[in-house]
């Protein structure tokens, strides 16, 4: 039985955690603005359209890419669709439960969305086949493997480099010969943990257990902001908003080349 | 409605209002018998009821925290409120709006005072026309109030966005379908001054310093809302009638 | 902590409606059949394709009509569909829970939808559009706000209400000019409860903690029956029953002149 | 079937019933072996089982009442048992089915003898033909007999209706369909007498005589179908094989 | 209250069967390879397509077959669809519960599916009407109404009598006479119950009390074995493999036998 | 694909493999942080991770064993796994594969020192290739080793089959779908030794004598994994970086 003893453990940990912050440490000895190791693996489900692995410290996300032909919404004929779906599936962590996604899935699933629809990333009419009647619906399944804090980076990231990574699956459904996905923008979001007055940047599991309280900024190749939500109970002054705008945007920057060079 | 046609024409947007002007709104506490504080709300062709049940016994037990009441909050669309009919339940866009929304008043409720309660906010869109969450958070301030349920201060909310390179206030329905970016964002305001965002979401595409004039508009129109509240508690509280 | 205190206050009440019952008055002061105030607001949600709100006492309900196009029954191919919902939302009573429609609010939707289609309020063969292909569909979605006692009642009302207000969406779909939807009969739902010996019309919520037991009646702008609706676990004297006829069919003319000056 | 077809020429209907006279009825009490009662009936065409669990202790506890027993029914519908295959699983119509079937037999059986725990009436209609309802309360009266629940009387059902201008007894499917008015009945009756409506329901288009007149054919028919139940439970009890 | 002395007598009974095992007896008297009597009454449902009762023992069925046309699989589109499902109703046995097919149900469907699709019972191609269009569904409805042992068996059997006693339904959809649905083979599945070192054919309700341990072994009618399902917690060793094979060929024969005489 | 291809020509089989010979396998053990037992296993194209999360205490209580520890097992397909996207969550075939993997650890693992606990096992199939149950199967084995849960014995498994009227060895995709039969097997081996089948499935049509050579084939197979799952967690144990 490791229940109890766990618990205990986990508070230990939590002060600790905490009074290191105090001292302006962070546990794993990274500074505040900083990103854990960053490892992206494109192509690692070679039979999705599309596919990559993230690694963000010990947190590991894969995102599949389908498409299908399907109809389009009634109120855009001539644009195809973007599905996005995370499963937080009970493997990753221990507070996940099986089941129909919860808040903090569903949450997770839009943002990581809204972050690429509204950069423009894909071009939806061009994945229009017939107008009205058949356009191209790409599937962007979020698949957590190990929750280690900061899921959503490392999804958006994932699915981000899972698109770039997309071949259009044409010759399978009789339209031609398959193409590449063209991905325009390149939308990059920074998750920031807000404790007291300090901002810590990608959020190991550890330090989420000290506060739900975060916000999520994405911004597109042109350092324009495509995203934003902040999450968890609190306030929010201006100043840190901007302070966070600023940051956000700036990592994003380095992460973006990371995803050119892949 | 076309996607490329003007939305700004002369300094006024294609309601007649000018760029930093609100939509009507109306006000009205206590609309409701059965819960125990409530408030229905328009703002402009959004209609929508709040209503607030507690702080009341919560169950079952295992929900309850034993040091403060637990703030539930369920945004709900009619099936009529929208173009197309909706299927009745919560979909995925609500889930998040109830959690984004709830968040925004944990820091405001004042829940040590009532351990092991729940606080039930329930929004119910009527008719729905771009902000709807924000009107929401709107009604349901009024709504805890009306309740008497202590807070801190009032949480007042309202959306600012992009339409042809503008940032506007208060976007209506087309604003928000074609426009460039949708910012709703809620204060906590407390004697009148604002403390603090308690709510923010974006999307769209819009530059720092657009968002700092956004967050600029933002404050102005929350303050004009705020005193709209105020107002309707304050006819609630002299015992005014409901007039529809 | 509202909530022991509360049921106290609501045992002491429900005794004193009780006796005050046994005394020959009601609560509110209503004699046994009589309705409490009525107001029937039309065209509430101007954007649906109809609308009304009624209040009964303090009981509001509103109801929309939203129209679209859709595949008729395979048995009846030439006639619209009618579907009727009701949403028992737990904003309109603190015994309302979330989730999907219970027994109650399932009964509640059916008996509304009874009386409209089987006074023949619609011609149903009118919104054929292409037989076996494409018929309207009408949803009458019942929405409650607040439950102050004989839901049933104020839902059929705002239903019927609601449907006289209501204009075919024609243009929209491409189908021609929009008309007004023809409404041919005017049923109005009464309720009653049966406490002992006593029969009380439209009961007050504070009246409806005493039994669950009542009797639903719907006649038509002829005076026939066309629902009934025996509700509760009691017993009914074929001599009450006939009683209540005639009593729903004497207050429903009543409602129905209303209905008719709206 | 057409709908404009007559149906009743020379005072006889389509399947060459009178207008007063039930369909052929079988009645078997003990049927099966698992359950505490049981009951397989034929109504017409209808095909229906019938089993009875309890009383028995009802878990989870929150859902005990420390007074009485809980009585539960379940009216579902077999996916072959109609014309086009039923999806599997409870859909509104069945709710609403049992909900007014549990009512009927709430003030006839004697809960008061067995808190906490709950009395579970199970309807699996195999094939249907009209009266569906009636046919399951008829049998769920016998089998709750079988399983020794003690009750005040029987319940006793019956569906009356009017076709061609017609008030006339125990519809079948095309009469249902095609006619102008259903009427479900169940009778409470104690010793061969009935003592009151335990389910009403009613849609279509009938007067007040009209009605009258529906009730008096109703009663007619329960104590016809009385007389099989009390015979099936007899047969029953003198241990006489179920035959199918 | 009957619960507390049954839990009681359950207990005692299941001593008593276990300790009759043990002297190589079963309670009903059954040699251990012996089946209960078996009845097959095909027909039952006349208003369904097909349809058969099977009785085995105090253990009873029903299988109702509805046909209808549908689409095909997109990777089949020659071919018609068995859907194949169970309900495990409360009505049949105290420890069943509403609600959608648990583990239990879903398992014993999809084995007896597995029999009928494997032996290739139906040819499928001849239920294609439209190729990559329109197919015949059959859907087998295994329909449980009185669970005293081994309702596997008696739903296989009751699923091949109702297919072998199925019309195609050609004239409702308008696709000329209805016909006969052609079987070209009768699988019969044969379940054992496996404790300590004994196989029990055809176990009882009291039996399976005992173990959940079982093995169902499905053969078609030229001896070959179509489906295997071990099912339960339990190590099976090679030569109890091949015992439990050759019994269930040789109980299939005898029962097949009983099928084609129906 | 065509159905009448020939699967095996001189001895070889389409992807070039001997009649009696395994895909390549990849086993890496404790390649995920959070949970307490973890393994990736490649087995062809097939890509699998396990977890094991536990003993760790089970809720609610009424789910506990007093006397041992409940096995949980979940089988997962991701919803790009396959060629048409899954929809997410469980279907009809990952619960029955769900329940025969968890009787297939149930007489290995020792619950009896755990009682109160769970003990959950999760697979999540990446890319399916044919043979996922018994690939998820051996991962599971390794991952609650890992895991330090107390096991007699490996679960090894693998799927044997008839293509071409051959019993072969661990079919790959093209050889599940238009081949004859299909036979999932698990074995439980101690110190080496086959102990006995733990899992057992089959369908499609072989003769007894067919089955004899594919289990003779399997427990060849088996053998050649158990090799290979005892070296993963030689490595983990001797500390090696996971290394992708």
């Amino acid at each position: 039985m490791k229940t109890l003893s766990n618990e205990i453990i986990a508070d230990i940990k939590k002060d600790f955690v905490y009074r290191k912050l105090k001292n302006n440490e962070r546990v794993d000895g990274r500074k505040f603005d900083e990103f854990r190791s960053i490892e992206i693996i494109p192509g690692i489900i070679p039979r999705a359209e599309g596919s990559a692995m993230v690694k963000l410290g010990d947190t590991e996300v894969v995102v599949g890419i389908k498409m299908q032909p399907g109809e389009p919404f009634p109120d855009t004929p001539d644009k195809g669709v973007i599905i996005t779906n995370a499963e937080l599936v009970p493997l990753a962590s221990p507070t996940f439960e099986p089941g129909p996604p919860d808040e903090n899935s569903i949450e997770l699933a839009r943002v990581v969305d809204r972050g690429i629809r509204e950069s423009g990333a894909i071009d939806l009419e061009k994945l229009c086949i017939t107008e009205g009647e058949n356009v191209w619906i790409i599937f962007i399944d979020i698949h957590a493997l190990d929750d280690d804090g900061n899921l959503l980076d490392a999804s958006s990231l994932a699915a981000i480099a899972a698109l770039m990574n997309t071949t259009i699956p044409s010759e399978k459904f009789g339209y031609g010969d398959d193409e590449i996905l063209p991905v325009r923008n390149i939308p990059v979001s920074v998750t920031s943990l807000v404790l007291d007055e300090a901002i810590l940047v990608d959020p190991s599991s550890d330090e989420e257990k000290l506060t739900p309280n975060r916000v999520t900024i994405t911004s597109d190749s042109d350092d324009n902001l495509v995203s934003m939500q902040k999450s968890g109970a609190f306030l929010l002054s201006e100043e840190k908003l901007y302070e966070l705008v600023d940051l956000s945007v700036e990592k994003a920057r380095g992460i973006r080349e990371m995803l050119r060079d892949v | 409605m076309e996607e490329n046609q003007k939305f700004i024409v002369n300094g006024k947007r294609i309601d007649g209002r000018k760029i930093d002007e609100l939509r009507p709104i109306k006000i009205e506490a206590g609309v409701l018998k059965r819960s125990d504080g409530s408030c229905y709300l328009e703002m402009g062709n959004n209609k929508i009821i709040a209503a607030v049940y507690g702080p009341r016994a919560l169950h079952p037990r295992h929900l309850q925290d034993p040091n403060k009441a637990v703030i539930r909050y369920r945004y709900n669309m009619a099936p009529f409120s929208v173009e197309e009919r909706k299927r009745p339940g919560p979909d995925r866009r609500s889930v998040e709006i109830s959690k984004v929304s709830r968040e925004a008043f944990e820091p405001v409720v004042i829940k040590e005072l009532f351990p092991r309660s729940s606080i039930d906010i329930f929004i119910e869109v009527l008719q729905a026309d771009a902000g709807t969450r924000v009107a929401g958070l709107n009604a349901a301030s009024v709504a805890l109030a009306d309740a008497g349920v202590p807070m801190k201060g009032m949480v007042t909310a309202v959306a600012v966005g992009k339409v042809d390179d503008h940032i506007v206030l208060d976007l209506f329905k087309d604003e928000d379908n074609y426009g460039q970016a949708d910012i709703p964002i809620a204060m906590f305001i407390r004697d009148g001054k604002i403390e603090g965002i308690t709510l923010l979401q974006m999307d769209g595409q819009i530059t720092k310093d657009e968002l700092k004039e956004a967050i600029k508009l933002a404050k102005k129109g929350c303050l004009e809302i705020y005193r709209l509240q105020k107002e309707a508690l304050f006819k609630r509280c002299r015992g005014e009638d409901f007039v529809e």
